[in-house]
């Protein structure tokens, strides 16, 4: 078991180290490189050296990236070009954010989708059933960004219930009540999203766990249904729905970045696009990194669970997961 | 007839299908008595694993129904019962276990576990107690420290090993019937020498009922005390072990027992073969299902079905060489095959 | 003013089309109400600040709250001139020598800092040296490359000598100071990180505002300082700087009532805010215009024929793009046409002098004939062999121009002309395009963020790419007038000079000019001023000119 | 050099590694084949049995050159199998065949059955399609299947008639030895005795050489001339098959025999049960590996591997005491 | 005893003789997987219908010049926005004087253009890797699922976004980025049946008979799995068409003149006050494309799953009359 997760700390730790090549390699190919963000147009020749001298540009490219990653290390992100002001100080604050944002979004979505695709896996092709397909259609097929305008207009500009954007109203900062109402819509729309394809997750894996031969036996020993349900097959069941739900974190995220931007969520997210569009490299390549990291863990995690709840797993079980 | 713990009558089994719904078996009726081991022969197919999903009420759960029929078990008729009912008798008066030892146990719960929860289910006991139950359990059917592997998992075990788990899960309660489908198909000879070994001595120390589920003549040769022939969906043979070995009167379990080589007598030579293949269930022959390939058959046999019914005492058969011609079939049958147990090598 | 819109070639019997009217800033509030004091203010944006340190911010939303926090040496008047106010840290208005290259500056001696420090010459000085040194990575580097020496004559006044004559330099002054007790030991290298701008805690303002929060990507807070050295005190207590991701939410807030200023609502939105009611709005143009720049340079035609070498080519392309069309419709009226790069209205606007090219399908089709433009078989026009077809580059994300790029295009079809419109991302359009010079035609536009008109940075051999000049022009006639007038201290002398400039600029066409531009402005109606402290369009920052005498006035809902 | 067999297998071992650790070194080996030798005559059926996992097929594969052998040689013919070249090997595959247990998995689904019996064709005659299809329709009739269904997909076939397309392909280039592996397990009884009766028929016909691997020993027992017995990677016995059958001489063997059910209700006869599983080829016992399992085992079998010897008349046994 | 006759007519018990089944002439091909899939598909109505969507929208897309009523990028300033159902502008026109109908169905090209491409090029690389892979095994697996895993953990919008950002947002730069950042659930996939079908015993037989390896995975085993992939190809048509929208959304994605169901999609934003229909017709092209792309790929996977059983609406009420019959 120890030999299991150290072997995949290390394979993590291996495509961190990738990510950060690709991340910064990518900033570097990029026409321009980093150079062009900070130099004004209007300087001088000699004062734009200066400058690259500076921030250390001037230096071949691995020595920079050594340096990136040395820092990093140390738990410094570096400064951003436009403004110099520590990455860490504008990054951390929208992280928090961005949980608080995901977690009830996708607490919520378990919340509803494991039951629902349970009792919908018990009644199959019954009414419940249909409704959750076409949720779960209407789910993939919905730009998200579109539903979300679509709910701001119904609900926050006619019926002006709730309020349009933002995580607080100004001066009511922390207020729990507050934040409540500033989540309800886009709580709504990543809950659509995920709602959908986790119902379908674990509709199908209970299917599949219920025609396991140990379920029949179960049934065979005069369990109750609801016992061969919930005590034989939802264990078995919830195994691949949480490993997908593991690797489909990035989804999750990535979605909550058009969530954000839509309700003006001063997450991760709606940042990313904005550092992007002002190539901020020293936040984008942060954020690459943290959500990198924030999956990888999610994973790791995931086979962590995996390994708790099935006890097959054993130390060499390799990559290959259900999925 | 109360002497009988299990009587099966005329059960219809259904599976709904793409094409409709579909006739798994028609008009099973066997019986076992108390103590009695009957074993349900017949080829992959023939329905035998409905039949004893029938009987427990499991095919409910595996997309099929039983269409009409008795399952009378100690005069209460299991097939009319709702399944809430049901759940007092699975596991509790009739057990029954598994071709796949493997994925017949929950791969997540130590074998101590699942043996315990049908203890704690139908017997109220405490935890501690149903434990200790399952230890006692474990050594009944020969596991070495069982103290140790009553907290295993499954996958911590051969299959030998869970199949005896399987086994003395299925026991736990003390059941008056046992269903085994194929129990030991799994499984390696020299284990299921071990297994029908321990099947024979729990039957003999619990007094149980056996209805076992083979496809391996030897293996219902050594276990039965009585034996049923199936043949897609349908009873064609019923009787006692020494009925059907020594005395076969239906031309498939002739077909059958002479087309397995034997172990003594002469070697190499061309074996006996019933033609063609079983018929799947939707597309059964009209009148007699086994008529197509069957070499005896008249045109009776091509427009009417047969009905099992006994000829001599100890041994019905569907057949209706044996009703009308069955003399002079018998004889001719006689003279050219089976002479008492051996499978002897059949030139034709 | 109503152009002529009706683009021929419309079968479908047309609604008419009510000319679209300009909104100017109206004064909310009548002579005899008493301003309150107290209140929150709320200015959204849609990009978050760089630094409040003056020495760096040159950005729109550092621009933005600094306008609240810093103060100006000088400030502009709402006709873009020099001026001094009570909020103007100079005392009056500089003593500039006959010869034009001494200034002599006076400041206010009462001035303070929010942490109590006096103002002085030493903090101007400090400014003006780092600014200058290219160590120090300033964005305004340009602004004081002519000052010679800086003599400190007392505690308040300051003696200004520059390198040469340049009349320009006046504009200059117009700069928010830098506390030199808190830089002046840090080294220009380290200054751009140095915490002054960025933390709040560790920013004493000029201002009649403190820096109280600044919650990154969100919003700033900023509370009326009590210990403010100007005579007149605001009366609003506290404004909030918001930062929304984009315009839409922020319009769609200021709707809602969440902000009270937005400064660029989308012209598409316009209608419906105006429709909400309770919102003034504002569609005065501001200091901003819209050019369709040729490039000069052969290199980037096929067979190096240069498409735009023939006056009468580029003056048909002036005579074929509906300019009013494009101000009616798409700018919603918040434009003018413009003639020549001076902003109508200001002293340096040519007015008349400037050739004026209406929008004529014939004209524009005569004078391509007069160049020596012949029909080819797909009827697009054609010389020597050569189709008269290009690419028009334009920044994406910006939806006015987007538009209008669409309509350009279809109007050089009408007269032959085939333009693709392109649209790149800002920065990869500047870098790879604008700055080397390798395009055909750009589509942008200019901010006069300075008020001097001098225009040689633009037009100049000397700003050959990667200058300004990205488009190669080259008019030496024209750069002898740029020289003459910036090196000529008189202002009505300058303005004559600029007449000429606008004649023959507008008649050798480096550009179409296409128009002054603004983005529509709306503030909520709960904000008071009187008409002499309305907002003003014409200058940069000019939404919250005089803002020091606006109240919120809640009481009216 | 015995050139009496056709094929000969000399010393050997299969074994596969166990990897483990973070590194993926390798921590044992599971011992599949552990030097086995034996032969087979040209014409003859050799029969080996033996319980799941104890490197049956392994040794199959082997002998095909399917898999490398870890040390040991095979020779065909005379010729090393495992030193071939390319070219070779290609040649090889025409002359030794495989047929399979799986009667669903061993035929590609998506294959029309014809391009399943044509494939070798295809591959080693450069054949044109007509000469193909010419040549499925006879090995189809050849193996008792209609050839007008050569255009349908292997799931409309059953199991039996599965089989038989196996078979098909595995003559289509007449080859001269093949290995049959469990290939009439998967099958019920009365099939089983048409596929048994096509493979005799066939030996006959084209003068085949089978390697017949099962674990039904009364199967074996019909069509083998010959048998080996393996137990954990090892051979334990080879005997003529009626000398097998009457007078089994490895303790295993006997069991083995013993524990199988026989048809016959009559003779419940007294087994020997064998207590406790097949050990793990990965760490076999020590000694005879039969040891721990033997109801004769003694202090000398748990030290000493038992060398396989010549006792008789085409007969070899592994055992340090040999039954009677 | 006769066959009793049951009330329950939908049992079927066909009479044919047993055995054999029915043979039919050399030579003619009778159904055979994909045919049987084909038909199962056809009876699918949510399958039948996404299909009709789709092709539509294809046609649309293919034969938008003739299709469109008007010039997409024809302004006329004296038609602007002009409500639906005017005469000649079926969906009335943009402020602009464009029709928005022509502009749907221009848009409908970048937006096919953009789901089809990168469906394939992510297919085909996908499947690529993922079959080399997953066939041989061993440190070329290993080298490629680390890329995978570096890929898959960068959210994929995030690396668009990037890219885009950095590089400039060009049409064919966002076709490559997408399927870049998709082709890696392919290979997963394919990997993982790979995995799967190299143990089967017909790989062996193959071998055996002599076939080279390249002979193996792209006549045997690419076969094989290739239903999967084309449920696969038909999901990512949808995602690939949700992305474009979602960049250019952002501003990212396709640039004007160019127009796409995304794009229209987000500079109707700016009407939304005033023209929110505008935002609904892209909004219900991509949700009807993607949804019939989805409802196509689900109808190809149940076709091909042997387990899936048919959806029986009769299943309950049979159940119900059989059980009550007795
Ligand atoms: N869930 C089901 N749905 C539809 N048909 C089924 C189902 N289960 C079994 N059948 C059909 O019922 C028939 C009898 O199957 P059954 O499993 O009883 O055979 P069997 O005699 O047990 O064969 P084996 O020896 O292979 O276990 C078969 O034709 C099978 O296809
Ligand atoms: N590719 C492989 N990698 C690792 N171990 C293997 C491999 N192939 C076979 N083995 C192991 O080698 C041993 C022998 O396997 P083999 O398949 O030869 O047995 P067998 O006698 O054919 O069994 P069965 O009767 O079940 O077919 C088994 O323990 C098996 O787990
Ligand atoms: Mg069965
Ligand atoms: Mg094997």
């Amino acid at each position: 078991m120890t030999e299991y997760l150290v072997r995949r700390v290390l394979q993590a730790v291996l495509v961190l180290f990738l990510i950060t090549v690709v991340s910064f390699g990518l900033m570097h190919a990029a026409p321009g490189g980093p150079l062009k963000v900070m130099l004004s147009p209007g300087m001088s020749p000699e004062a734009q050296l200066i400058q690259m001298k500076n921030m250390g540009l001037d230096q071949p490219v691995y020595i920079q990236y050594m340096k990136w990653v040395g820092n990093l290390l140390k738990g410094d992100l570096g400064n951003t070009f436009k403004n110099n002001v520590p990455v860490g100080d504008i990054l951390w604050p929208t992280v928090w954010n961005t949980f608080v944002l995901m977690s009830v979004a996708w607490g919520l979505s378990m919340l509803i989708a494991i039951p629902w695709g349970i009792y919908n896996s018990t009644k199959q092709y019954g009414l419940s059933d249909q409704i959750a397909s076409i949720v779960a259609y209407l789910g993939f097929a919905m730009p998200t960004f579109w539903f979300g305008i679509m709910l701001q207009q119904y609900f926050a500009m006619q019926l002006n219930l709730l309020p349009l954007s933002d995580m607080y109203t100004m001066g009511k900062e922390g207020q729990v009540s507050d934040l409540i109402l500033h989540l309800i819509l886009p709580v709504t729309v990543l809950t659509l999203v995920n709602i959908a394809a986790y119902v379908k997750y674990t509709r199908a894996s209970m299917l599949e766990v219920l025609e396991q031969d140990y379920i029949r036996t179960a049934r065979a020993k005069g369990m109750k249904e609801r016992r061969v349900i919930f005590r034989h097959a939802l264990r078995n069941a919830l195994i691949p729905v949480v490993t997908i739900i593991g690797l489909d974190l990035p989804t999750l995220v990535a979605g909550a970045a058009l969530t954000e931007s839509v309700f003006n969520w001063p997450g991760m997210g709606r940042l990313f696009v904005e550092m992007a569009v002002a190539r901020e490299y020293s936040v984008l390549m942060s954020i690459t990194l943290l959500i990198s990291l924030m999956v990888i863990i999610g994973n790791l995690l995931a086979d962590l669970i995996y390994a708790l709840v099935d006890p097959r797993v054993q130390l060499g079980r390799k990559g290959g997961r259900a999925a | 007839m109360e002497r009988n713990i299990l009587e099966i009558k005329n059960l219809t089994t259904c599976f709904f299908t793409d094409d409709g719904t579909v006739k798994a078996t028609d008009r099973v009726s066997i019986s076992v008595g108390k103590g009695q081991t009957v074993c349900l022969v017949g080829e992959s197919g023939s329905g035998k694993s409905v039949t004893s999903l029938a009987v427990m009420r499991l095919i409910d759960y595996a997309g099929g129904f039983i269409q009409s029929g008795n399952v009378m078990f100690h005069g209460q008729d299991l097939a009319a019962k709702d399944l809430d009912e049901m759940m007092h008798i699975r596991g509790n008066k009739i057990a029954m276990i598994f071709q796949d030892p493997m994925s017949a146990l929950n791969p997540v719960f130590t074998v101590g576990d699942q043996i315990a929860e049908s203890l704690m289910l139908h017997q109220n006991m405490s935890q501690q107690d149903a434990f200790k139950k399952a230890i006692e359990m474990l050594r009944l059917v020969g596991i070495p420290a069982p103290e140790v592997r009553v907290k295993q998992y499954p996958h911590e075990m051969s299959g030998g090993m869970c199949q005896r788990v399987v086994i003395a899960m299925a026991l736990a309660c003390n059941p008056e019937m046992l269903i085994a489908d194929e129990p030991t198909t799994a499984l390696d000879v020299t284990v299921q020498a071990q297994i029908l070994d321990l099947l024979r001595r729990l039957q003999k120390e619990l007094g149980m009922s056996i209805l076992l589920i083979t496809h391996d003549m030897g293996v219902a040769a050594e276990m039965a005390d009585r034996i049923a022939v199936m043949y897609a969906g349908t009873i064609v043979e019923e009787g006692t072990v020494e009925r059907i070995f020594d005395e076969p009167r239906h031309p498939y379990t002739i077909g059958l027992l002479q087309s397995i080589p034997g172990f003594e007598g002469e070697r190499g030579g061309e074996l006996y073969t019933i033609q063609g293949t079983i018929p799947s269930i939707t597309q059964l022959p009209t009148g007699c299902r086994f008529h197509p390939r069957c070499p005896h058959a008249i045109d009776k046999c091509r427009k009417e079905e047969p009905i099992l019914r006994e000829v001599v005492t100890g041994q019905q058969v569907a057949c209706w060489l044996n009703e009308d011609v069955s003399n002079h079939f018998r004889n001719n049958q006689r003279a050219n095959s089976i002479a008492g147990s051996k499978a002897e090598v059949n030139r034709q | 003013s109503s152009g002529n819109n009706a683009s021929p070639g419309t079968a479908t019997p047309a609604p008419t089309k009510k000319p679209v009217e300009q909104v100017a800033p109206q004064a909310t509030s009548t002579d005899d109400e008493k301003p309150i004091d107290g209140g929150t203010f709320t200015h959204s944006t849609t990009s978050d600040i760089v630094t409040i340190n003056p020495i760096f911010g040159n950005d729109t939303a550092s621009g933005d709250v600094m306008e609240y926090t810093q103060a100006y040496l000088y400030n502009r008047n709402p006709s873009f001139d020099l001026a001094v106010y009570p909020w103007s840290l100079a005392a009056e208005l500089p003593k500039i020598s006959e010869d034009g290259l001494t200034y002599t500056i006076k400041m206010k001696n009462h001035a303070k800092w929010s942490d109590g420090t006096p103002i002085t010459a030493d903090d101007l000085i400090y400014t003006i040296n780092a600014i200058k040194n290219p160590e120090t990575g300033s964005p305004e580097i340009t602004k004081y490359d002519k000052v010679k020496e800086m003599k400190k004559l007392d505690d308040y006044t300051v003696e200004i000598k520059l390198t040469q004559l340049y009349a320009p330099f006046a504009f200059g002054l117009m700069q928010k100071l830098a506390p030199a007790h808190v830089l002046k030991d840090v080294p220009f290298k380290e200054l751009q990180a140095h915490s002054y701008g960025k933390d709040p805690a560790k920013t004493p303002t000029s201002g009649p505002y403190k820096w109280s929060e600044w919650k990154q990507k969100e919003f700033h807070v900023l509370d009326a300082n009590p210990d403010y050295w100007g005579e007149k005190k605001p009366h609003i207590q506290k404004v909030v700087y918001k930062i929304y991701a984009d315009q839409n939410t922020q319009v769609q807030a200021l709707m809602k009532g969440d902000v009270d200023l937005v400064d660029s609502i989308p012209v598409t939105q316009l209608e419906a805010v105006k429709a909400k009611g309770n919102i003034n709005i504002s569609t005065e143009p501001g200091p901003s215009y819209e050019y369709f720049a040729f490039n000069f340079d052969k290199k980037n035609f096929p067979n190096n024929y240069g498409l735009f070498e023939g006056q009468k080519t580029r003056q048909a392309i002036a005579h074929a793009i509906n300019r009013q069309g494009i101000i009616d419709n798409i700018l919603k009226g918040t434009g003018k046409i413009m003639d020549a790069p001076f902003l109508p209205g200001t002293w340096a606007d040519p007015g008349d002098a400037a050739v004026h090219y209406e929008y004529s399908v014939e004209k524009a089709k005569q004078l391509l004939k007069e160049d020596g433009w012949v029909a080819g078989a797909d009827g697009i026009l054609a010389k020597d062999g050569n189709r008269f077809s290009f690419e028009f580059i334009f920044n994406s994300g910006n939806s006015r121009r987007e538009q209008a790029a669409v309509v350009i295009q279809q109007n050089l079809k009408e007269v032959g002309i085939e333009a693709k419109p392109k649209a790149l991302d800002f920065s990869a359009l500047v870098d790879q395009y604008a700055n080397p010079g390798k395009f055909q035609v750009l589509l942008l536009g200019w901010q006069l963020s300075d008020p001097d008109p001098d225009g040689i940075s633009t037009f100049g051999k000397k700003a050959f790419p990667p200058g300004n000049n990205a488009g190669w022009y080259d008019n030496p006639k024209l750069d002898a007038l740029w020289e003459k007038a910036v090196s000529t201290v008189k202002q009505e002398e300058r303005a004559a000079i600029y007449k000429e400039v606008g004649k023959e600029i507008s008649t050798n066409l480096p550009y179409v000019f296409m128009y002054q531009y603004g983005t529509p402005r709306g503030m909520t109606s709960r904000v008071k001023y009187k008409d002499e402290f309305k907002p003003v369009s014409m200058i940069p920052y000019g939404e919250t000119f005089g803002f020091l005498n606006w109240w919120i006035d809640d009481t009216k809902k | 050099m015995n050139r009496e067999y056709l094929i000969e297998a000399n010393h050997i071992k299969k074994y596969f590694p166990i990897k483990a650790g973070l590194l993926s070194r390798v921590i044992g080996h599971v011992k599949a084949v552990d030097d086995v030798s034996f032969g087979i005559r040209p014409g003859e059926t050799f029969g080996l049995v033996g319980e799941s996992g104890c490197g049956k097929s392994t040794l199959g594969r082997v002998v095909l050159n399917l898999q490398r052998a870890t040390s040991g040689e095979v020779l065909f013919d005379g010729t090393n199998i495992h030193q071939v070249n390319r070219q070779e090997n290609l040649k090889l595959r025409r002359d030794m065949q495989i047929i399979f247990q799986d009667p669903f998995g061993s035929l590609n689904p998506r294959f029309l059955v014809s391009d399943i019996i044509g494939e070798p064709l295809r591959v080693h005659l450069r054949a044109s399609a007509k000469e193909i299809d010419e040549r499925v329709v006879e090995l189809m009739s050849l193996v008792g299947l209609d050839p007008s269904r050569r255009n349908r997909y292997p799931h409309e076939f059953s199991g039996g008639q599965r089989q038989r397309i196996g078979i098909a392909r595995s003559i289509a280039l007449s080859p001269r030895f093949i290995v049959a592996d469990e290939a009439v397990s998967a099958l019920d009884v009365s099939v089983q005795s048409q596929v048994l009766n096509l493979m005799m028929k066939l030996q006959k016909e084209m003068g085949l050489t089978y390697l017949f691997i099962a674990h039904g020993l009364n199967v074996v027992r019909h069509i083998s001339d010959r048998v080996g017995v393996m137990y954990l990677g090892k051979m334990v016995e080879i005997a003529r098959t009626d000398d097998l059958f009457a007078q089994p001489l490895h303790p295993y063997t006997a069991a083995l025999l013993s524990a199988i059910p026989k048809p016959t209700p009559h003779r419940r006869q007294e087994r020997i049960v064998l207590q406790g599983d097949v050990p793990s080829p990965a760490n076999p016992p020590s000694g005879c590996r039969f040891h721990p399992r033997c109801p004769m085992a003694q202090e000398r079998c748990s030290k000493e591997i038992p060398e396989l010897i010549e006792v008789g008349q085409d007969r070899q046994v592994a055992c340090h005491f040999p039954l009677a | 005893m006769s066959q009793v006759q049951l009330q329950d007519d939908t049992v079927v018990e066909t009479n044919r003789p047993g055995g054999q089944l029915p043979t039919n002439p050399v030579g003619q091909k009778p159904p055979g997987l994909w045919t049987t899939a084909g038909k199962k598909f056809m009876r699918n109505p949510y399958a039948v219908s996404g299909l009709i969507v789709l092709l539509f929208f294809i046609g649309i897309a293919v034969f938008a010049d003739w299709v469109a009523p008007h010039d997409p990028a024809k302004v006329d300033f004296m038609i602007t926005n002009l409500p639906p159902g005017t005469e000649g502008h079926v969906l009335g026109t943009d402020e602009l004087g464009r029709d928005i109908l022509s502009r749907l169905i221009h848009s409908s090209r970048v937006s096919m253009l953009v789901g089809f491409s990168v469906a394939f090029a992510a297919v085909v690389i996908g499947t690529l890797i993922g079959a080399i892979s997953g066939y041989f095994g061993g440190w070329i697996d290993t080298c490629f699922m680390r890329l995978v895993d570096v890929m898959n953990s960068i959210p994929s919008l995030f690396f668009n976004i990037l890219v885009l950002a950095l590089f400039g947002a060009e049409f064919i730069y966002m076709i490559l980025i997408l399927s870049l950042t998709s082709w890696t659930s392919v290979a997963r996939l394919v990997r993982g049946q790979f995995l799967q079908l190299r143990e089967m015993q017909y790989v062996e037989a193959a071998r055996a008979i002599g076939v080279s390896h390249w002979g193996i995975i792209t006549r045997h085993l690419v076969r094989n799995a290739m239903a999967p992939i084309i449920v696969y190809a038909t999901l990512m048509v949808g995602s690939a068409i949700l992305s474009e929208s979602g960049l250019s959304y952002l501003g990212l994605g396709i640039q004007p003149p160019e127009t796409s169901w995304g794009l229209m999609l987000s500079k109707a934003q700016e009407f939304m006050l005033v023209d929110p229909l505008q935002a609904l017709y892209p909004g219900l092209c991509i949700l009807l494309v993607v949804l019939a792309v989805n409802f196509v790929g689900d109808g190809i996977r149940d076709a091909f799953d042997p387990r899936k059983k048919k959806k029986n609406p009769k299943r309950r009420l049979n159940k119900w009359n059989a059980t009550s019959s007795k």
